[in-house]
């Protein structure tokens, strides 16, 4: 099925937990949207807001961040850290009006490729629904006043790049 | 400012004669220090040209000892010149310092960070009755009027934890909370709303980085916005790499920030950044009990965890 | 006979330039602060305070692309920005600091290289200036030679009168374009009276003294006693009308980006690191002491005049107080 | 520019079915900086590494994509491949265009649009990748082994007869432990003592094993492989070289009236006393507290009556600095307090039972003692109040254990066995006895265990009460048991001669404080904590540190030796090697920008950061900054995510790779 808009989703994982459980839901060939792109760390203890942050705006409309059950942690407290970490940042991007249906964070254990599944396949519809993240967008091609190209030439020209 | 308040407004918080008797004590103890040999700086603040205004000012000659002042001009956190930023200022050896009660929370949050030793400090805190806002009259006396936001709503008037502590504060007149109630304000906007309030504020943003240059905490020897390999946020003042800056920002003081608003009083475009560390408290407060205080505190809450954390943002 | 033009005809100027396609810029309130930006309509003018940045990000901006790139399939594409395709513009409400600081930098980006970004912005741009009524203790435009009636680097000055609106002096044929092309705006009058403006108070400075004792001190304890608490931002700079530092930096990805030039400040830590890891000024006090000098004495050296026009903007936002007016004072007395 | 070569593989049709091959290769070709794109059928096949080696040879590949399978699966194959064809394996990346795209896709063109991005945002990955060295670290081969109960002993031994050192250190003035205190052992009621002393006389002689009894951990610094440790050897008052151990001076000591705690207190000793008269090492030790040369000075006998004159009055504390590549921690346990609750204690106690104020209410470990042939009362049962043989004794299982209110939730695991033990130790000793059991359940998960409380219940005659005790008193000689029974619904009282407490197993008392000094980490009930409960159970997330016995949780005899043997395994297992090797991604600290916070010091799980002071050429401290032990480091760069100014910085996983592959998406 075709959609009018196809979300570009991006995964920060887990390599022993989150990244396991995607294999395993390829080896049991369960189905699942193909706009995901997972980048795959040691753990969720070292995925660095600013990440998320880089990947909104490099256009991401999307973004995943997954890891090891509390207590699975194959560092012991990685994805413990990792907890108070993203639960403070996605206040931080909430308060500066980012809608945060737009960022999702699941434990995903390597037992779980149906969970991987379905956690992936409801955001890429979720957000299908809620169409490209604009704001980002928006912002990436602003300029300063001062340095902005008021001319129709210098549009054209700038447009043609 | 809002009408209603406007009446007792201009009513000054303390008497000049206040100041003259805390400025005095504190250049007999900055000479004392001085001479005696306990210290071999004291940071306090001096009076700038300008009526008004005063700046920070490092003295090492106990004869200079009765330049130092202090008044409701004396806004900065000298905390600052003790951070590798500022590596070298004050030179070696026991260091007196000015300190009003909310410096008081930086210098223990640079304790728990290991950049100041507590035994290589003399604190000598002021009780204070609040500074004088940034754009505000300074022609009259500190009233409810020309305070800074942060002091409406301060809770550490008269300082803990010094070694000494100068002046005795008359009780001073509850006010409303005007930072809190803006926060309340954004809070209760719709996030296209809030995206709208903070881009137009960050579109403002030069890059001056004063925000970063006067607080305490942003002492890094290499800002991560100063890199660029990689450039984890564009170092140009374009709106994108400004808000990447105003959020690493916020993110990197959450749990360290200890609300001294001095981003927010240095920022030359008046873009109101305590409010993202003052949102950013209040939920590590909520989440975590966190609360920057008097005493330092060896772990801040993000870089410790509970087992029985708050999870229920987690699929 | 003198020109005049009032209040509101002043905000239909706008509006007729805008109409014609001309960008105009001018003081706006913008949040709690006035800022030159451009105006969409006359009545956004707002001339009641300096604005808090200076005019200079009129010919140089904030930030600007100067190439762009992107990866295809036959590799990499190159373009360039033509400077002169930049619109014509008209910046109303110009200070004497703003307005006189304009002619000093041309001197800079004329010199060995001809900075067609700034040049281009500055053949385009008509300056209608402002005598100044504002002055507050951080002002000292007449201590380094200028004054708040002083109408350098505007082609349009304009006084404001007693009686309302504004006495209109062109001094330079673009400014008497700007008002035969709008002629039905301006008035004739034989006894319009400016307003009495108000002189920045203070010890006026001898700059030649001043030159006199950087050509001596390079290395002298002042420069340590004045900027070990200089914070090393850049808000001194980036609101200084006549400083005009700029960093350039690709930014983008592998398959497309943009070289852009943006602001830098010498207060700034990196501002002169070196890639070896060497930073010849790798303390505060040197780089204050560059400021000094380069505003005072470097400049005056290439081309005989002053990085400064007193528009105190530096002393009125330096987070940690520090005084350029102070430091020139002490500096004269030797 | 880099040359980096990408290498797509069809798996058969597993890839190819769904992705187009031929395209990925003929579009990745064309990315800035790829050498090469080849698709080959079988990457992984000996033809197909060969493709590889040949092509990062032709084309001098500096990095290498391989679009195949999950890096899980052959990552190892193909980075031995670049290893073998010279090129750094840390410069081969895998590209998951199989479990991760092919086999969950199945439109084709979504797939192939997917296996495209992510070959490429790896290629962009590849180009900052750095070579990297594998990490090795020299090996220390002694091991130090904390406690010396059943668990340090066994695992102590199996070390040194595998030809390594063992440092043993115990607190007490013998080793032994627990076990050396229990009568009979379940299930099989041999003596604890009969198989207990062989192995510590073992201890004693084996030519490996250096004994430090009477000592204590002072102090543990270093990493796997080489921990520097401290030991403080307590004062003995007597020279151990010169001690016969012959024990007249223990008999001649006028002070003989101190309890024994090792007969939990229903005997005495003397001042100058060795804990049990098997003991290991057989040297008395003077109790300085109740001494009375050292609390007046007006002694000396024991000095006067020695042969040897190994009595040393001026003997001081000695620090002795081990070092050591492994440490097994035994450190055991300690049993509930049933008093009042001291007021350092998080426990609540058992009040109401009157410990402590009716003398015929005893824990269980006192009962073992009562049992024991080498008891205070030779192996016979007699109640500590009047010294009459019980008639009637209750046993009352889980006081403490699985009883949240006092502050305990788990079980103490060991007290339904023991208890049944007890009973039938009892009937065998008092044949017209009889036993009274309360209890929630039985629990006897263990090879012949239920087998063994079956016989206790069927046929030595216990009586087992499904209930709980609300009340126990004092009536006359007899102390009144008020309890009710859950299956029949009916309130119990039965007037016992003697009430034997199954007390909670918990940590020793300063376990915590010990765990601190070797850096491993604790549950709230001061537990150790194993690295991994199901697949770790021995290793702590500290390296180079095992765990054996009680100290990481309540344990029979049985499982202790079993974990201390796993330990022992362990430890072999790592000085098997003259140098530990290990994969290079780990954390490194760029000390120029390190501004010293120690937030990654506060966040490492493996404490493998420590401070470090950069000084200038004349020795004046310039800053400290962290540095991280590779040694030690996981690589989990929970350190590098904390670091505002990523002064730490993970190989394998460092910002420029991870932004490279963001920028590319």
């Amino acid at each position: 099925m075709k959609h009018d808009f196809e979300p570009k989703i991006v995964a920060f994982v887990c390599t022993w937990c989150t990244y396991a459980g995607a294999d395993l839901a390829g080896t049991s060939r369960m189905q699942y949207p193909a706009n995901v792109r997972v980048l795959k760390f040691p753990c969720t203890g070292r995925i660095d807001p600013v990440f998320i942050l880089k990947a909104f705006q490099k256009g991401a409309d999307g973004v995943l961040v997954s890891g090891c059950h509390p207590g699975d942690c194959h560092y012991m407290a990685g994805n413990f850290h990792a907890r108070r970490r993203f639960a403070a940042f996605r206040k931080l991007l909430e308060f500066v009006g980012v809608d945060l249906a737009r960022l999702e964070f699941s434990w995903v254990s390597a037992a779980e490729g149906g969970k991987w599944v379905e956690v992936v396949t409801d955001l890429t519809e979720r957000i299908r629904t809620m169409g490209p993240l604009a704001e980002f967008k928006e912002l990436e091609t602003e300029e300063h006043w001062s340095g902005r190209l008021e001319t129709a030439e210098l549009k054209e020209a700038y447009n043609n790049i | 400012m809002n009408n209603t308040a406007q009446k007792h407004d201009a009513t000054p918080l303390v008497a000049e004669s206040y100041y003259a008797a805390v400025t005095d004590a504190l250049r007999t103890e900055a000479a004392r220090l001085l001479s005696e040999g306990v210290v071999t700086a004291v940071i306090g603040y001096k009076e700038g040209r300008r009526h008004g205004t005063a700046g920070p000012a490092i003295v090492v000659d106990p004869a200079r000892a009765n330049e130092l002042i202090f008044s409701a001009a004396c806004v900065n956190n000298l905390a600052l010149y003790l951070t590798k930023a500022k590596k070298g200022v004050a030179g070696t050896g026991k260091i007196a310092i000015v300190a009003k009660g909310c410096d008081l929370r930086a210098l223990a949050g640079l304790m728990a960070e290991s950049q100041i030793r507590r035994e290589d400090l003399h604190i000598i805190g002021v009780a204070c009755a609040g500074v004088f806002g940034s754009g505000a009259d300074r022609r009259e006396p500190l009233s409810a009027g020309n305070l800074a936001g942060k002091c409406r709503e301060c809770s550490v008037g008269a300082p803990e934890g010094a070694d000494i502590v100068i002046g005795t504060l008359p009780p001073l007149p509850e006010l409303s909370p005007v930072e809190a109630e803006e926060l309340a304000r954004l809070e209760a906007m719709t996030p296209a709303e809030r995206w709208a309030f903070w881009k137009e504020n960050f579109a403002r943003c030069i890059r001056c980085f004063a925000c970063r240059q006067v607080c305490p905490f942003c002492y890094c020897e290499q800002c991560l916005c100063d890199r660029n390999r990689p450039q984890a946020v564009e170092t140009t003042p374009r709106p994108a790499g400004n808000m990447a800056w105003h959020i690493v920002r916020a993110m990197h003081l959450a749990g360290r920030c200890a609300g001294c608003a001095e981003c927010e009083r240095a920022c030359p475009m008046d873009i109101p950044l305590n409010l993202l560390n003052r949102k950013m408290a209040r939920e590590l407060k909520e989440l975590y009990g966190h609360e920057a205080g008097l005493t330092p505190v060896e772990k801040g809450p993000l870089v410790i965890y509970r087992e029985d954390d708050d999870q229920s943002f987690i699929k | 006979m003198p020109k005049t033009i009032t209040e509101q005809n002043l905000r239909l100027l706008i509006d007729s330039l805008i109409k014609e396609g001309t960008r105009v810029i001018g003081p706006r309130r913008t949040g709690t602060i006035t800022l030159y930006e451009p105006l969409a309509r006359g009545e956004e003018l707002d001339l009641n305070e300096l604005p808090r940045r200076s005019a200079k990000e009129v010919f140089f901006p904030v930030c600007e692309n100067i190439l762009s790139f992107q990866r295809g399939e036959e590799g990499v594409k190159v373009t360039d920005i033509d400077p002169c395709a930049f619109p014509e513009t008209v910046l109303i409400g110009a200070r004497p600091c703003d307005a006189a600081a304009a002619p000093v930098l041309d001197s800079v980006f004329s010199w060995d290289y001809k900075d067609e970004f700034f040049l281009q912005r500055r053949r385009k741009t008509t300056v209608i200036g402002l005598a100044c009524t504002t002055a507050d203790d951080a002002c000292f435009c007449s201590a380094v030679g200028l004054s708040p009636a002083d109408s350098k680097g505007a082609d349009l000055f304009l006084t404001p009168v007693r009686e309302g609106g504004y006495l209109c002096e062109a001094l330079t044929d673009k400014g008497k374009t700007l008002i035969t092309s709008h002629a039905r705006l301006f008035a004739e009058t034989s006894a319009a009276a400016p307003l009495s403006l108000n002189e920045p108070a203070g010890v006026k400075l001898d700059l030649h003294k001043i030159k006199g004792w950087l050509d001596e001190n390079f290395e002298s304890p002042i420069w340590k006693e004045i900027a070990d608490r200089c914070a090393g931002c850049g808000s001194c700079a980036f609101l200084c009308p006549a400083c005009h530092c700029f960093d350039i930096v690709d930014e983008g990805t592998e398959a497309e980006g943009h070289r852009r030039k943006f602001w830098d400040a010498c207060g700034f830590g990196k501002f002169t690191d070196h890639a070896s890891g060497h930073n010849p000024r790798d303390a505060q006090p040197k780089r204050y002491r560059n400021r000094i000098m380069h505003k005072f004495k470097y400049y005056d050296d290439k081309f005989g005049q002053t990085l400064c026009t007193g528009c105190g903007r530096c002393i009125r936002w330096c987070p940690v107080g520090i005084d350029i007016k102070a430091v020139l004072e002490e500096i004269q007395k030797g | 520019m880099s040359r980096i070569g990408v290498f797509i593989c069809h798996c058969g049709e597993n890839i190819s079915r769904t992705v187009d091959v031929e395209r990925v290769a003929q579009v990745t070709a064309r990315l800035p900086g790829v050498a090469i794109a080849l698709d080959y059928k079988y990457m992984c096949s000996d033809p197909g590494q060969n493709l590889l080696k040949k092509a990062v040879a032709e084309h001098k590949l500096d990095g290498v994509v391989v679009a195949a399978c999950s890096p899980r699966m052959h990552e190892k194959t193909f980075r031995n491949a670049a290893r073998a064809a010279g090129l750094n394996p840390f410069l081969c990346e895998m590209a998951n265009i199989r479990e991760h795209c092919s086999w969950v896709h199945e439109d084709r063109e979504e797939a192939t649009a997917k296996a495209i991005d992510i070959v490429k945002f790896t290629v962009s990955r590849v180009k900052k990748d750095r070579a990297l060295a594998p990490i090795t670290v020299p090996i220390t081969k002694r091991a130090l082994v904390i406690g010396g109960g059943i668990a340090g002993i066994q695992a102590a031994l199996d070390i040194a007869d595998a030809g390594h050192q063992v440092v043993l250190v115990e607190r007490e003035p013998s080793i032994g432990g627990h076990m050396a205190q229990l009568s009979e052992t379940f299930p099989t009621l041999d003596c604890s003592q009969c198989i207990m002393t062989p192995k510590m006389v073992d201890v004693a002689n084996h030519p490996n094993i250096k004994l430090y009894t009477w000592s204590e951990i002072e102090e543990v610094s270093g990493y796997i492989g080489n921990f520097q440790v401290t030991v403080r050897r307590k004062a003995r008052s007597v020279d151990e070289d010169k001690c016969t151990g012959c024990g007249v001076c223990m008999a001649k000591c006028p002070q003989k009236k101190i309890d024994n705690a090792f007969d939990r207190n229903l005997g005495t000793r003397p001042a100058i006393y060795v804990p049990f008269p098997q003991a290991v090492p057989n040297t008395p030790v003077i109790d300085r507290d109740n001494c009375t040369r050292f609390k007046t000075g007006k002694c000396g006998v024991c000095e006067k009556v020695c042969g040897p004159g190994a009595i040393d009055y001026g003997q001081q504390d000695q620090l002795i600095v081990e070092p050591v590549g492994a440490i097994v921690v035994a450190s055991g346990f300690d049993l509930y307090n049933i008093g009042p609750k001291p007021a350092d204690s998080p426990y609540e106690g058992y009040g109401e039972f009157g410990y402590g104020a009716i003398p015929d209410v005893i824990d269980g470990l006192t009962f073992e003692r009562l049992a024991s042939a080498s008891g205070p009362t030779g192996g016979k049962i007699l109640r500590p109040s009047d010294g009459k043989e019980p008639k009637q004794v209750v046993f009352i299982q889980c006081v403490g254990s699985r009883a949240r209110e006092k502050g305990i939730s788990y079980c103490s695991k060991i007290c339904c066995m023991y208890t049944a033990k007890h009973t039938m130790l009892y009937k065998h000793k008092i044949h017209d006895g009889q036993a009274y059991v309360f209890f929630m359940d039985a629990r006897t998960p263990g090879k012949n265990y239920d087998e063994f409380w079956r016989r206790a219940v069927e046929e030595e005659e216990a009586v087992y009460i499904r209930g709980m005790v609300s009340r126990l008193y004092q009536k006359g000689d007899k102390v009144v048991v008020m309890g009710s029974d859950v299956l029949v619904g009916v309130q119990v009282e039965i007037e016992a001669d003697l009430v034997v407490l199954a007390t909670a197993v918990q940590a020793r008392t300063g376990a915590d404080l010990l765990a601190q000094k070797l850096g491993i980490s604790y549950d709230r009930y001061n537990f150790y904590s194993e690295a991994h409960a199901k697949l770790k159970p021995v290793e702590c997330a500290t390296a180079g540190i095992y765990l054996a016995g009680a100290c990481q949780g309540p344990k029979d005899i049985p499982d202790t030796v079993s974990q201390a043997s796993a330990a022992a395994a362990k430890v072999m297992t790592l000085f098997a090697k003259d140098q530990l090797e290990r994969e290079p991604i780990v954390a490194r600290v760029n000390e120029r920008n390190c501004a010293g916070c120690l937030a990654c010091k506060k966040v490492c799980p493996y404490g493998a950061v420590e401070e470090k002071e950069i000084r200038d050429r004349n020795g004046n401290l310039i800053k400290t900054v962290a540095y991280v032990n590779p040694g030690v480091c996981g690589g989990c760069g929970t350190c590098q995510a904390t670091c505002p100014s990523k002064s730490v910085e993970l190989d394998g996983y460092t910002d420029e790779q991870i932004m490279a592959m963001i920028e590319a998406l």
